[in-house]
């Protein structure tokens, strides 16, 4: 077994805003993101929920596992975005399993 | 962490209004009997009153109590909740029966230049309001925000119109199909009418953001995106579809529809119900402006509910129902599409303002005052 | 990780009382023809007889059949399963449809002191049944098992009431719509006289818990919040408000709902498939007092179905349709409400009791046995 | 990141195909009225024309145009999406009602060595369609796809089925209950033929994995559990269940049933729209051998078909209904359960395969296409 | 970019007691909690699912990012719950990117 | 308050080979495992979603908190999944809240 180092960057993020950013983390070109979905929360801008009809009190929860290097680009990204649209982001150090398919 | 109180003086005036606006009404309704005799010689004008009779008693129609009873649900803090899944089936439902309605009545009807006129009409008050709304708007808000809300009144709200549509039926006044296609045409104008206004009157704001720091770097969506997702949004790309396949299947198309159309009003009552439970909790968060907001909230809808009433009844001549139809969609804001456009668009527009004002007071007034108001003025003219 | 012993014995016990039963009426059944000349002249009897061939063919309807196909489904290890939002959706939709068809009834009706009457006790029942229930569970239970448990008893299960009402509409005998207020009134008393038996005994009981280790910081869920999740739980809720909302509308409220109505077994159908599946997976959970608490599962109900019938009977005059409704809601067991509310307010109880008893014994007991089984005592008094 | 090529080409055919098609029709239909005086002598040709007209009629039912409106969905990229929950409710609901009335049919027709016959055909065309099937896709692809996407073919699809049976309700032609169960056998068998064929020829194949690293230690799912998951798997056993519920129970439990049999084509409809949803998606994940595929994945339903009708008219003698039924479970290819049983049984077998193949192409021809065209050949011999 | 060191406590409890854990997490004032939906599991208290109609088994999962402070504070209140309640907890450190909204 | 130094286990893995992981990880004897529903994402193998009718394409998440040596074990079996089944897997040590029904 071969394990590497990489990051973890834990996004959530107003529901419209969603799209943007899987455009911009597949620009990057990070190996991969997850998308998790029914995901309520609070924080600075109040309750946002997934089950209010209009889509921007929603919130969305997606991570990505990348190497620094595209963590940093990822990151820069994101400290613009979230002047403007409510989420928040937080990083972390995992190992990722290295088969065949996660060899970068 | 302590309760709005705003939301408390709005919940209080909506309940208020309400009840007057039906003490009003009982009142005319006890009238009727004392008064009967003296008027019996004015038939016309008694019947006129019967009819008024039918509006009390849509007030009363299942689908806007249950309303009700979703928004008592939340103050009493139940935890009665509608699966999302099935909301957003309830809404696509409803889109998908009333498009192929209308389709349907299309295809008997036919297409005249009369109906062109109908549907140009729709889309300049579209095209309209949100102009009025936002110099209005810019009086109290940032630029920003008084382009999102005006754009959130110029659209419409499928459901307040869906609901309008249930009154007629009770009532049993005919409407025209092509209403279905001018509600089509006024979902999206005011996004594209919205994010202009944005573009032109903030460059004579100065550049400086919120934060301060806005470094530039930062891409708005691109105009292709916005168009995108103004004309081919899933509602309005499926009502304007079921409309063309209720135009191209006719006959046989509809009566295969059928059973499943007769279960319309019982899943406008479940869409309502929950529309209920989720207007309550969002006029919790009315804050900043909320007694302007609140105001502006009731008099722009009765006030563009006056120039449809006089333009459908002046300039279109229109027949009752579709008059209210017309007056419904202009009284109408919407509380799904755009303002999730304006947030996309314009980020720096606060949804705080958009969502509370047209899901939390714009959508209970029409369903509940609204709709028989406005169909009182029609039928007084 | 042995699949659970007792399980597959609750699972073959319960098949045999079925079975038994089915061969039971069968016997009855085949009987009919050949006695039937013997006991000609005792037409009274014999109406009797043939209205228990009535029963049999409502064991055999779908609904109840689908029920069955979800527990096999379990059984066969099958994926097949209900997306729960779907499942959540079908009990609003029973809830809302029950109480809007008992309002219109009532509207229809009219209230009496008799009513009044009927509702007291159904009050009543709700509130004794979990007290004799508590002092038979505490041989086997600690206090706070035994309150819980109790509780469950006390209250009731609105779907094997549904059931209850198919039963009936498919026997074309009728009932009063206050059943349905009756129902709404026997919901909750269980809960708090659970806790009040819970926080009076346990003061008894040595204050070590489980842990051993509880230091007193620990804060229980104030009443004020139990008083509300038991009276203004969404289920309540909703069918108080359809029922008001019913009597209000009458015949024009009830005339456009209709057609909703008209799904209402089909919808039963999907319901008890998605109860039959969950039902047979939380048999499995059954463990440590099993034995009795089958046997207890079976034999409570069939005692508060007794004293029902008596009540109903030598007290309350009530007709067989009411009669029949009256016992199942004294027979049947929440399953949803009581043990939640019970979890949070009594932590100590253990829900690996609650559950497995209320939905893998009492409701397939009621639904496939109890309800033909009630009103056959019902009908031969 | 660019768009798939290939699957611009296959949309393109498709669209062509159809296009083509409905030209076909339209010249037909056109023809009708200007040679009907001509062949006015020739009454049964006439008749036999005036059912194409149905046919064309069809093609045009809403179903199949909201099938088309989805696509079109996915083109213009729109959001319009149907929530999984209620996609799911509905094979569920189209599942069971289907069941039920072919069960219901059964009922009151009986069982005939006939039909054991029917069935027993069925079973066999469901077990030799994925042998030869394998041994044309060996020549293009490794021993695991040819196996999976030959299983994939020799199965069936429940919906296109049901569209099928849509199809003949809206002409007024009758169908046998006992397809119902046809289909339910035909389900499985090429599950556990795609296996045999895997097990069989891969040891003829080098042992060299993909990865070249296969230490031999992995361990393939169990016979035990392929079977368990091929023939209890939630479609299979809801539909059979259905099937025998709906025999068991008779006139009583269909008439209960009934209204929410009603709403069957509206539920299609929904079904056929989010299927439109997601074939489009999936044909965009067409790559590697999709010119080979696409041919393959229409000529080899048309083959299916041509032997199907055949077998149909030769040596089952079967009705116009019937007839085109089989023939649809013949040319169908199932897009659930069989990829998802390949997927765990042959991993080495890739779903970029399977899935865009029997859900991007075969669904919408069948539905679009092969339906008409199948009926109409049917009707010619 | 500014970046600060924070704790990551991912809570897994009976859906019956989220309301409570809630209530607790904004008492003690955490900036903010995400709470993901659709969640089953199983641990020392048996197979716990979203799927049943009975709430008492099912599982709900949150977890909040806050100050090590602060994270005590919600590790002390835990600790007593879950003698009582089914569920877990899991600490675990991350950097939160620290935009605007998020600065404490 | 007692804590121990665990091993968190993330798994992302096809729908179809969900249930053979969830018997693995009960074969090993992981004290526990939660599943998180509702998922989408993209990889290597292109995206999954959650939202179309064959389950082959469909995204499942499952993690674990359990010792080192239990990860380890749980490691080797995913590493040989993970060569035939589209999936991810990320390691990273969390502590874990000590109440008596979580002793080991
Ligand atoms: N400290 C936090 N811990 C966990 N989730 C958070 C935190 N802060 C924000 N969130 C999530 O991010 C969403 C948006 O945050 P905000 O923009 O601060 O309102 C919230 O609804 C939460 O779901
Ligand atoms: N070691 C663990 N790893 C991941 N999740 C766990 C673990 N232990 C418990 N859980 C989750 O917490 C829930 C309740 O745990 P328990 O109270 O131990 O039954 C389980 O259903 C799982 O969802
Ligand atoms: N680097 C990554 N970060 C987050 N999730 C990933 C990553 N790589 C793969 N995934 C998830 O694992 C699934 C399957 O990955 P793959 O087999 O590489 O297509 C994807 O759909 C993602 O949900
Ligand atoms: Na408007
Ligand atoms: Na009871
Ligand atoms: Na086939």
């Amino acid at each position: 077994m071969k394990f590497e180092q990489r990051k973890k960057i834990e996004i959530l993020i107003e529901a419209v805003k969603l799209d943007s950013v899987i455009y911009q983390l597949e620009e990057i070109g990070v190996p991969g993101y997850t998308v998790v979905g029914n995901i309520s929360g609070k924080g600075a801008n109040g309750v946002l929920d997934h089950n209010c009809k209009a889509k921007v009190f929603e919130n969305t929860y997606i991570f990505t596992v990348c190497t620094a290097a595209q963590a940093t680009k990822v990151l820069e990204y994101l400290d613009e975005v979230l002047h403007y649209f409510s989420g928040a982001c937080f990083i972390s150090d995992v190992q990722v399993l290295n088969t065949t398919k996660h060899k970068k | 962490m302590s309760y709005p109180y705003l939301s408390l003086i709005a919940n209080y005036l909506l309940l208020l209004t309400t009840t007057l606006f039906c003490f009003f009404f009982c009142w005319i309704q006890a009238n009727i009997n004392s008064t009967s005799l003296l008027i019996n010689f004015h038939t016309y004008k008694l019947k006129k009153i019967m009819d008024i009779h039918l509006a009390i008693a849509n007030i009363l129609s299942p689908p806007v109590l249950f309303f009700f009873l979703g928004m008592v649900a939340v103050w009493v803090k139940s935890d009665l909740e509608i699966p999302k899944a099935l909301s957003k089936f309830f809404s696509l439902y409803l889109l998908l029966d009333i498009g192929f309605h209308g389709g349907y009545e299309l295809h008997h009807n036919g297409f005249s230049w009369n109906i062109v006129g109908i549907l140009g009409t729709c889309f300049l008050m579209a095209s309209i309001v949100p102009l009025y709304a936002f110099f209005i708007l810019k009086r109290k808000f940032d630029t920003a925000n008084a382009a999102a809300i005006a754009a959130t009144f110029g659209s419409i709200s499928a459901v307040t119109f869906i609901t309008g549509i249930a009154f007629l039926e009770s009532a049993k006044i005919s409407y025209g199909g092509y209403m279905v296609a001018g509600m089509a045409l006024m979902e999206s104008p005011a996004i594209i009418i919205g994010v202009i206004l944005f573009q032109v009157f903030k460059s004579k704001e100065a550049t400086a953001t919120l934060n301060g720091n806005n470094k530039g770097v930062y891409q708005r969506p691109k105009w292709g995106k916005i168009l995108n997702d103004a004309f081919f949004n899933g509602s309005v790309l499926l009502l304007v579809g079921a409309l063309i396949i209720g135009i191209i299947t006719g006959d046989a198309g509809w009566k295969a529809f059928k059973p499943f159309d007769a279960i319309f009003k019982g899943i406008l009552t479940f869409y309502l119900l929950d529309n209920g439970i989720v207007a309550a909790s969002r006029l919790k968060s009315l804050k900043g402006s909320a007694g302007f907001l609140i105001g502006f909230s009731i008099l722009l809808p009765v006030f563009n509910a006056t120039i449809a009433i006089f333009v459908s009844n002046h300039l279109l001549f229109l027949g009752e129902g579709d008059a209210l139809l017309f007056t419904i969609l202009a009284a109408s804001a919407s509380y799904i599409a755009v303002p999730a456009a304006m947030r996309l668009a314009i980020p720096e527009s606060n949804p705080a303002f958009t969502i509370p004002v047209s899901l939390g007071i714009v959508f209970p007034f029409n369903v509940i005052v609204g709709i028989p108001l406005y169909f009182y003025l029609i039928h007084l003219i």
